[in-house]
């Protein structure tokens, strides 16, 4: 494993040979907290997207049969079918509320 | 093509010096906007132009469209007389026919024409009138007592249940009501980003496409794609989706 | 170390090629396996029907090894793509491995996605030898749809190799990785699902060969909607490739697109996968009832509609990554 | 790209015109008409459906009267036919007994040649056998005559 001082060195190495007279500043601690809510971020919400997308997949296609199967129960099985998708949504919910939280109480 | 998705402001009224309040507005977004207003309004009164007994082509065809969303809107809110299910259909029919013009009329080979529905301001806006008009009939049909409570989560009822129960029933709400006043919210956000981000994700797609071939070809097979059936199907779910928000907030 | 851009170039062509032709040819490899161990079964249970269902896996293979062809394409082109001196270094290594990114991804997604018809197909042939015709037309336009989002992902893979990044330091090393990322990743759901969907169709289709125009509706509808997390990874690529002129040269601007491309690329694989599920089983149904169209059609859409919502707030969150923050 | 202005405003307003005048002036009177349409077609449909019992009533009428007719008619024909009948037998009657006496008369007739025929013969016959006798003997005499040589 490489320590942070290291690591920082290899960053600074990298830039400096990607354009030379662009780089002005060296990288400060809060140029890396910053760095990593934004990474956090991203990361939260792309994986937090998964497990809700493939679950109310599932919810949604389950109310799809049950409607092929009776159609005349429609409109309560549409709403069984968005109740659920709504509570399965609710961890697509907390990562978005924590990556919003990162973006702009953490990362600012 | 750094312009991909600008859109033109107005900052200050025209020929004067006077700034606009509010960040200024899309001036083509608005234009448009008018544009699809006027075209549609001027289609449908060649339906009502002369309404006879025995309808002519244009009239057969306003006629099957209002009766195809009487259809939809009767089946999806249920209330038991016509009356009732008929106070929703102009929302729902002029919804429609306002989003999927709004979708095709980035066709037109004319940089002046770009979508209004590819701009947030226009979908966040209908979206929010859905989102309100959903939350004042779940208001009306079930007072705003019982509507506001079911925002407390499901433990906030509990009749028979007794102290320390009770009180972590009341409790869980302090979990529950943020989360379900920010579902409500996401609501909004995600039925108005779903239109925003198909319609303009297929015009800079299109825009993309044409400049790498340097202008030689027109995509139909991308317009036909991306414009035309993406454009409709977004637009019939956007619509769906405010009647079914309605739909379940009343019941 | 003494690294010199000729030493970038070769990392990127290496690591680039690998990425579109392993990635690429993997996905495409594993939907063959699927359509051949189906065509193999339907065999073992009517071997008197072996050349229709050998017919049958080939064109289903055949068709569905498309993705594939273009991940060889972009990689070849990877390998032995011209050096440009102005961008030589860092900064093409990074144009090469994004490209290998999207296009390794997305045709990954696509691959597999493609093997599911294939497969339903075969096991249709065996049991109604007679609707063959029918069933492969069905098949050949539900993998043609289902490889919509790898053609996205070659077309962001071929802009990212024939169109200079915008210039802005370490960060247009970002920018190309990052856009390459997004695209792909949010390729892999998509494709996937909408090969679930049209495999779904093709099963419908076999048991009620009658509603076959109502089942061929559903699953283009249906796979336009499994699309859309596709054509949000594909906005956030275009919009990182084409308008981010002022990016933070800093490691700020490096990680702000990479949080994006991780958040849209990501947050599309689950919906775009539900999406397709969705629309198998709505495809069966209204293949069963074709009476009940209508309502079937609905409320497909409605239920796809609200299994993209995750989708929506991930490109939410890659917005304001990149334009707020 | 994603900037939130006036614009938002602006359109909600716009929108909220445009679904009054849709209400007002396009989608009121096409209701209206469509609702017309379909009250005068069911009061047609209900008109039809009355025209359609009267007209049943009428033909069950008609068909009433047309069986009572046919009735009498067919009543009419079987006499007619049976009176027909009647003649036409009495007639084969008449014949076949003016046949039958004739072919008796014919009989009895020809039963008297025949019988004169068979007395004739009848008495013809002892005239004949003593012909033959006579013939015989006179045969006889001569071959014992002969044989005594």
């Amino acid at each position: 494993m490489m320590d942070p001082a290291t690591l920082l060195a290899v960053l600074e190495t990298t830039l400096s040979q990607a354009d030379a007279d662009v780089v002005e500043s060296a990288i400060t601690g809060k140029d890396l907290i910053k760095a990593g809510a934004l990474m956090g971020a991203g990361i939260c919400m792309g994986f937090g997207a998964i497990g809700p997308g493939i679950g109310e997949g599932f919810a949604a296609g389950k109310a799809c049969e049950a409607i092929g199967r009776a159609p005349e129960e429609a409109g309560l099985l549409t709403r069984t079918m968005l109740i659920g998708q709504a509570v399965s949504e609710s961890t697509g919910i907390y990562s978005l509320v924590v990556a919003l939280l990162m973006l702009f109480v953490v990362g600012v | 093509m750094e312009h991909i998705g600008e859109r033109l402001i107005w900052n200050y009224f025209p020929f004067t010096n006077i700034p606009i309040p509010g960040g200024g507005v899309n001036v083509l977004t608005i234009f448009n906007t008018l544009v699809v207003m006027a075209l549609l309004w001027g289609m449908m009164w060649l339906g009502v132009r002369k309404l006879t007994r025995v309808p002519g082509r244009a009239q057969v065809i306003l006629e099957s469209f209002v009766g195809l969303f009487d259809g939809l809107v009767t089946s999806s809110l249920e209330y038991p007389t016509r009356d009732q299910n008929r106070k929703f259909l102009p929302l729902i029919a002029s919804l429609f026919m306002f989003v999927c013009l709004g979708n095709f009329i980035g066709f037109l080979p004319t940089h002046y024409f770009e979508e209004p529905t590819a701009d947030i301001n226009c979908t966040m806006s209908l979206g929010m009138m859905a989102i309100a008009i959903a939350i004042y009939c779940g208001v009306k049909a079930k007072g705003a007592g019982e509507f506001f409570g079911e925002l407390l989560g499901p433990m906030w009822h509990q009749e028979d249940a007794t102290g320390f129960a009770k009180l972590a029933g009341k409790a869980s709400a302090l979990f529950f009501f943020p989360l379900n006043v920010i579902g409500e919210v996401a609501k909004v956000i995600s039925i108005s980003f779903r239109l925003f981000g198909n319609i303009i994700g297929g015009a800079i797609i299109i825009v993309v496409v044409s400049t790498l071939t340097y202008n030689t070809f027109l995509p139909i097979g991308l317009d036909l794609f991306f414009v035309f059936f993406v454009g409709t199907v977004q637009a019939f779910v956007f619509t769906m989706l405010t009647l079914t928000y309605i739909a379940v907030a009343i019941k | 170390m003494d690294i010199t851009p000729e030493t970038w170039n070769y990392i990127g062509r290496y690591v680039g090629a690998s990425l579109a032709l392993g990635l690429g040819g993997l996905g495409a490899a594993i939907g063959m396996g699927m359509a051949g161990a189906e065509a193999n079964r339907a065999m073992m249970k009517q071997p008197s029907k072996h050349s229709d269902l050998l017919r049958t896996m080939l064109l289903g293979q055949a068709v569905g090894g498309s993705p594939s062809i273009f991940a060889l394409v972009v990689g070849l082109l990877i390998l032995f793509l011209p050096v440009n001196e102005s961008t030589s270094g860092m900064v093409f290594a990074s144009t090469l491995i994004g490209a290998g990114l999207a296009v390794g991804l997305g045709c990954f997604g696509s691959g597999v996605g493609c093997g599911f018809p294939a497969a339903q197909a075969c096991s249709g042939v065996a049991r109604n030898p007679k609707k063959s015709t029918a069933l492969t037309s069905t098949m050949m336009i539900g993998q043609a749809l289902a490889q919509s989002p790898s053609i996205f992902a070659t077309i962001v893979a071929l802009i990212l190799l024939f169109l200079p990044t915008p210039s802005v330091g370490i960060a247009s090393a970002g920018i190309a990785i990052a856009a390459g990322l997004s695209m792909g990743a949010s390729a892999l759901g998509p494709g996937l699902g909408s090969g679930i969907t049209a495999g779904g169709a093709v099963k419908g289709q076999s048991d009620w060969p009658q509603s076959r125009s109502i089942t061929v509706r559903t699953m283009m509808i249906g796979q336009a909607i499994c699309d859309t997390p596709a054509i949000f990874g594909m906005l956030v690529s275009f919009i990182m490739l084409f308008t981010l002129q002022d990016l933070e040269v800093s490691i700020i601007g490096f990680s702000k697109v990479m949080a994006a491309a991780i958040a849209v690329g990501i947050g599309g694989i689950g919906p775009g996968i539900g999406c397709g599920i969705v629309s198998e089983t709505s495809c069966e149904a209204s293949a069963k009832k074709p009476e009940h169209d209508a309502l079937m059609l609905r409320t497909m859409l409605i239920g796809q509609a609200v299994s993209q919502s995750t989708a929506i707030y991930a490109l939410i969150i890659a917005l304001v990554i990149l334009f707020v923050v | 790209m994603v900037t939130i202005n006036l614009t938002m405003l602006v359109e909600l307003i716009l929108f909220l015109i445009f679904l009054w005048g849709t209400q007002r002036f396009i989608l009121t009177p096409v209701l209206n008409s469509m609702d017309e349409r379909n009250d005068s077609i069911e009061r047609d449909i209900e008109k039809a459906k009355d025209d359609d019992i009267q007209s049943e009533e009428l033909e069950l009428k008609y068909r009433h009267e047309i069986a009572v007719i046919r009735r009498n008619a067919d009543e009419e024909l079987r006499a007619v036919k049976q009176k027909a009948m009647r003649e036409h037998s009495d007639f084969l009657q008449q014949e076949r007994i003016n046949a039958e006496t004739a072919v008796e008369e014919v009989r009895v007739k020809a039963m008297a040649m025949m019988e004169a025929e068979r007395e004739a013969v009848l008495a013809e016959v002892p005239e004949l056998a003593r012909l033959m006798e006579a013939q015989l003997t006179a045969s006889a005499r001569i071959s014992n005559n002969g044989g005594s040589h």
